[in-house]
């Protein structure tokens, strides 16, 4: 049987890999430790396979068929495609798990879930971010979760964490020995394209984390409506870490590290759930 | 403030322009075509006419409105404006929503 | 407030319109009577809105983004791109209802599903060939509802079930003075590209019209999956039919004509369901 | 019959061999290029190959596995199979399978 053995959550933005080099001391010491400590987290799991939670940042979809939730089901996906990340993290192919994958899709299917699937994806920075930074080696098999949480109408909180539960169902129902971990991508607040642009909301944040640790989920869900439904629009990435946060059974939230970066655009948080196992 | 609630966001998409932007991130030679002939690039698409002189004027007001905000962040990067140019123009936006 | 109308259901088949001149008389005037009795009976419900429930013949999507469910939220769509069908329905566009569209959208999303968006669709023979013999006149404004019924894995049948609930759950939530019918296009039995090509399981199709006449939903949908699956690959297009009779509340099934047409490839029915209107 | 059952079908799914006649489906200058120099199409996907061994033979019966049925259907219209042919080749696999 397959075993759930860790959820993780951490904020990306294309900034912190396009400016790297020209960041404050501080605050790339600050990234590349919060990112290796959360590396470190990560691999004393020691997954088999990695769900990412993450957006699609207009890679792999348009407008003319945006899905709410798809399931990448490929044995392998495409490295990044943006100039500013590929030469800091040159995988050309990171390797999937189709068939739990398909397990995945499976069980959301049968079990009153919609997804799309994609045999084929490229994985863009709201994947491979975390992943150059938490220097995982070696990779493991990376089962890819596209959640919108990019483009009007997405999906609701209290959605999201149906999505979660079901992530821990297909975790438990699976009859292979593999070690399955969640990571959610994305958030905190940040603004992009719109006229708050480069606006970091601290105190929503803190907030959003706060809500995370001592919500339950019924009202986890509907503050969290509430307080993003007039933030900036990056801050709606923090459905992916809801989802991870239900599929570590809505538990043990330890946020361990927090910086509001207007450098790099982003309000930038990092935690782990603790897990049964 | 950006009041979701206020407006359907999604009805006031507008596919082609965001279609003319999307295959602008996807493929530089469309960005070389743009580049070298704007009313060309665009006969392409069947822009509404306010939409093309809201290009042609990058009228940021009215574009924010119809496209994506990734997508158009995207856009006025290969139109060669600047990152702090473009901070300024949507931070202006944002002090007349206000007032 | 919307009132939901009627609902309805055609088999297709690109022979019928591929073939149309070289078909014999006699299935090509029961073909064309057919589908001029259901386009009177849909006239006569007056739809404003016609929900189209069809599959996509690889038209919009493919494998690397398929969508289990897609509603077109789009003002207008393309008409057909077949050339076999092109010149016998030559609508260029066809008429949409966004703002329908994205309450159907909405709807959805808050009530525990998760479809696709589209703003831009083309329709293929699944949605045309039935408007193209119903010859309504003018033309309904049309909203696409494409659920895979081409490609493992599919919808559950009881899942579709909850589709069409939820459909009916969006004509009674909107408030605007419409009115709606859903078509439901596909089926019966039939069998493309498999070793079976060109198969019609009439008895597996007389068995399909007598359990939505008669079962219950527990048992037809659990009866679909068990007689659908070894079936020809168009059979499955059937879930189309579940949704509409799910939309219709799941009573009053009527199938008012059927024949086996290997001609055509295509064991075709076509049914209205009663409405409480 | 078919069993669908018995298989995973969605695992057998070749990606490319789909993605390549997807795209012979959607652009008459792919299928003009494939019919002037198979090979030299076929190049442009990273097909394993077994797969390439079975387009170039047109090994009906590992084909139906790996591609969705009505894509290789389209397919067999593109190289000029007839319909007739086509029957004929998909009906003698089901005649292996029965027995
Ligand atoms: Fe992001
Ligand atoms: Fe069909």
């Amino acid at each position: 049987m397959a075993e759930f053995v860790g959820s993780f959550a951490a904020s990306h933005g294309p900034l912190i890999a396009r400016d790297w080099d020209k960041l404050t001391p501080r605050v790339r010491d600050w990234l590349g430790g919060s990112f290796a400590e959360l590396g470190r987290r990560v691999a004393a799991s020691r997954p088999d396979v990695l769900v990412i939670v993450a957006p699609d940042h207009w890679t792999n979809f348009f407008i003319d068929n945006l899905p709410t939730v798809c399931v990448g089901i490929g044995a392998e996906h495409d490295g990044p495609p943006e100039p500013f990340l590929k030469p800091r993290f040159p995988h050309r192919k990171l390797p999937g798990d189709g068939r739990f994958a398909r397990h995945l899709l499976r069980t959301a299917l049968t079990s009153g879930f919609d997804p799309a699937l994609s045999h084929h994806l490229a994985l863009d920075h709201g994947f491979c971010l975390p992943l150059w930074l938490m220097k995982l080696d070696p990779l493991p098999a990376i089962v890819p979760f596209v959640l919108n949480s990019l483009e009007d109408p997405m999906p609701s909180f209290a959605r999201c964490l149906d999505w979660g539960r079901l992530i821990a169902k297909a975790v438990a129902s699976y009859p292979e020995e593999v070690r399955v971990a969640v990571l959610g991508s994305g958030g905190l607040s940040h603004s992009i394209g719109e006229p708050t642009m480069g606006e970091v909301e601290e105190d929503l944040d803190r907030d959003c984390l706060r809500l995370l640790r001592e919500a339950p989920d019924a009202s986890l869900a509907s503050s969290l409506e509430e307080k993003l439904r007039n933030a900036g629009n990056g801050g709606h990435e923090i459905r992916n870490w809801v989802v991870a946060h239900a599929a570590a059974g809505s538990r043990g939230f330890d946020a361990f590290a927090y910086a509001a970066l207007p450098e790099v655009f982003v309000g930038c948080g990092f935690a782990e759930w603790k897990t049964a196992s | 403030m950006i009041d979701r609630a206020e407006v359907d966001k999604v009805a006031l998409v507008d596919y082609w322009l965001s279609r003319m932007i999307f295959d602008l991130s996807r493929d530089p030679a469309n960005v070389a075509a743009w580049r070298k002939d704007r009313n060309a690039f665009m006969d392409r698409y069947p822009l509404r006419p306010q939409i093309r002189e809201a290009v042609l004027a990058d009228d940021l007001k009215i574009l924010t409105r119809h496209v994506n905000a990734y997508l158009l962040r995207f856009y006025f990067g290969i139109c060669g404006m600047s990152e702090p140019e473009l901070l300024a123009r949507l931070h202006a936006l944002k002090e007349k929503t206000d007032g």
